[in-house]
């Protein structure tokens, strides 16, 4: 009976692949690889929420009654380019912090914050 | 390692959306670049995997947890596709059936993206504006002369194994540059628009200064003027929405820029679009020139040493 | 016609992504993500078809460059991955 | 008339399935990383190709079939340069092909032909 519920169960399980691997890994950039997922979830979400049964893409066209909601559709494309431009932001601090501490996993940048103060 | 599987994950994603429409479009241009990147930052820092995960079975219990609670909330939300969803109640109805008749595009996305919810749209623009000069103060090198000749010669060397795609890529960029263009000012009548003509025409540049070098590339698309046009971008939407005021209407409200509303729905939608794509484009190219920019050097530099 | 085509394609597609994870070297993963690109290709313009809303087709040709350059861009830079890139400078250059 | 390119079209939809099967048969059974870029090179342009025909043959609006000859020139000239360029990354850091007991089916074949 919950059946028609499939949509949401595929988001939270990709949803939580990608929290896990957030905070399993210690490597920084397979970090930025969880946000991704989790935020691709999150658009899944989104454009799952926006269709309506026997609906098509909202163009308008002759002797078309009914379109998938459009608003979801505006958010979500508005958020991935928004997305890429934050992702590259992240991946340039990680590159940052590879040339100041010579490697990119969590603890041994850790170990040098500790042995330097 | 994690990138071959990371681009295919994204790319399925992406097809299991496809029953909706414009969003792929922008998913599946998203997905090549941001693969690119990903990738580029993986070379520019370590392959190996020698990482120790910390506590996974506390990481598995906490994920479980949260995703049990998450699949009960799921249990109260509207089923897959049903019309009558809160969702579909509220104001989508008045977007489908009333805005042919107060704006007059045929794709209610461009529609609802340029004139109902300009605001947001504007904000998203200034935080990728804001992203582009993040990534600029972060990864912008002052190059030294000494190292640019020992660059060109890594990039020479790299050329030699490159020539049958260099050729094609020749004859291939025109046409990314005019299908850019052609989805640009079609974002009206079907699906595209600023943000994916921006990042398809700035895929084109990216991918010549991956073939011929950056140096290259840089001598044909400069760099202040790249980042003049992001500025030029995020200004022109901008003042849109400062000229309609003056007009004496609200902020982004384009019915005061024509006599005739439609006429004046269809301008400011033309502008916003046009501000978005530069800004997308210049921004895009902004991150991609410093990735590898910062790349070469770091290259240089450890051929200097050695 | 058209969902014989479809389901053979979802098929191969589900081949390549096994290949994908399975692949031992790095330039399989890479063979199967340019085949899966190209099968993404003609799905969608046979989602389009079978629909009946042929507007799909643009984003195909969006697919297909996007793909190529993915696929070339990670050629390019797997170049500084692999174990030994012989650099040797050769005599003869184009003009650059 | 009609029946006429009804047929043909569907004739060319099962070729083009019939071949992206194979190529994807291939891609899972053969041994080494060249002789799998062989099944996927070779078959997978003319698949495309197949199937974009056939689908041209059933929709003759002339927008429609602009962009499927669109898709089908990027598919020719992208295809073969990918493989092309892939095979040559490949052999070019020290993957070398499977030479020993089957015989000659490894060669860096970059399908060029299609």
């Amino acid at each position: 009976m919950f059946l028609g519920l499939y949509n949401y169960w595929i988001v939270v399980v990709l949803m939580m692949i990608g929290f896990y691997i957030v905070i399993a890994h210690g490597n920084l950039i397979k970090k930025l690889v969880g946000l991704t997922i989790f935020q691709t979830s999150v658009f899944i979400f989104y454009i799952s929420m926006a269709k309506v049964n026997g609906g098509t893409a909202p163009i308008v066209g002759d002797g078309i009654e009914i379109y998938s909601n459009p608003l979801p559709h505006v958010l979500i494309l508005t958020a991935i380019v928004v997305g890429i431009a934050t992702t590259a932001l992240g991946l340039a601090l990680t590159v940052r912090i590879k040339e100041a501490y010579g490697s990119i996993e969590e603890e041994e940048i850790q170990k040098k914050d500790n042995s330097t103060c | 390692m994690l990138s071959g599987i990371y681009g295919l994950l994204s790319a399925s994603f992406f097809v299991a959306m496809d029953a909706v429409d414009v969003a792929f479009t922008e998913a599946s241009v998203g997905a090549g670049i941001s693969t690119l990147l990903m990738f580029l930052a993986i070379t520019m820092t370590e392959r190996r995997d020698h990482s120790v995960r910390h506590k996974p079975w506390l990481a598995l219990i906490v994920v479980v947890v949260t995703g049990a609670l998450l699949i009960y909330g799921t249990l109260d939300m509207p089923y897959f596709g049903s019309a009558d969803a809160p969702i579909h109640v509220h104001v989508a109805p008045r977007y489908i059936n009333d805005s042919m008749q107060e704006i007059g595009v045929i794709n209610l996305v461009t529609s609802v993206l340029g004139s109902y919810r300009a605001f947001d749209t504007f904000g998203e623009v200034v935080v990728i504006f804001t992203a582009g000069v993040g990534v600029l103060a972060l990864l912008s090198v002052s190059r030294r002369p000494e190292n640019d000749a020992k660059i060109d010669a890594l990039n020479v060397s790299m050329h030699e194994q490159h020539l049958i795609l260099r050729i094609v890529i020749k004859i291939l960029i025109p046409f990314i540059l005019l299908f850019a263009l052609y989805v640009q000012f079609h974002g009206d009548y079907g699906p595209g628009g600023g943000f994916q003509a921006g990042v398809i025409f700035a895929a084109a540049v990216i991918l010549y200064s991956m073939l011929f070098g950056l140096s290259t590339a840089r001598r044909v698309i400069n760099q202040p003027l790249t980042q003049f046009i992001a500025a030029l971008g995020v200004l022109l939407y901008g003042s849109v929405g400062v000229v309609s005021l003056l007009n004496g209407g609200n902020f982004f409200d384009y019915n005061v820029l024509s006599d005739d509303p439609v006429a004046g729905q269809h301008l400011g939608i033309l502008l916003i679009e046009a501000g978005v794509g530069l800004t997308v484009a210049s921004v895009m190219i902004i991150i991609f020139f410093n990735f590898q920019g910062r790349k070469e050097y770091g290259q240089g530099q450890a051929k200097g040493d050695v | 016609m058209i969902a014989v085509a479809t389901i053979a394609i979802l098929v191969v597609m589900i081949l390549a992504i096994t290949r994908g994870i399975v692949g031992p070297t790095l330039y399989d993963r890479i063979l199967a993500v340019n085949m899966f690109g190209t099968k993404t290709v003609l799905l969608l313009s046979l989602l389009g078809f079978l629909m009946g809303r042929p507007e799909f087709l643009d984003i195909a040709i969006v697919y297909a460059l996007i793909n190529f350059i993915s696929v070339t861009g990670i050629l390019r830079y797997s170049d500084a991955l692999g174990s030994t890139v012989s650099v040797d400078e050769k005599p003869e250059k184009k003009e650059s | 008339m009609g029946t006429v390119v009804e047929i043909s079209s569907g004739f060319f939809l099962l070729v083009g399935a019939f071949l992206s099967v194979s190529g994807g048969v291939g891609v899972m059974r053969f041994p080494d990383f060249y002789s799998r870029m062989h099944a996927v090179g070779v078959t997978d342009t003319l698949a495309a190709s197949m199937i974009l025909i056939g689908l041209m043959l059933q929709m003759p609006e002339s927008l429609v079939v602009v962009k499927l000859i669109l898709i089908l020139l990027l598919t020719l000239f992208i295809n073969p340069t990918a493989s092309h360029a892939l095979a040559k990354a490949a052999l070019h850091n020290n993957l070398a092909p499977l030479l020993d007991k089957s015989g000659d089916n490894n060669a860096g074949d970059d399908s060029s032909n299609s």
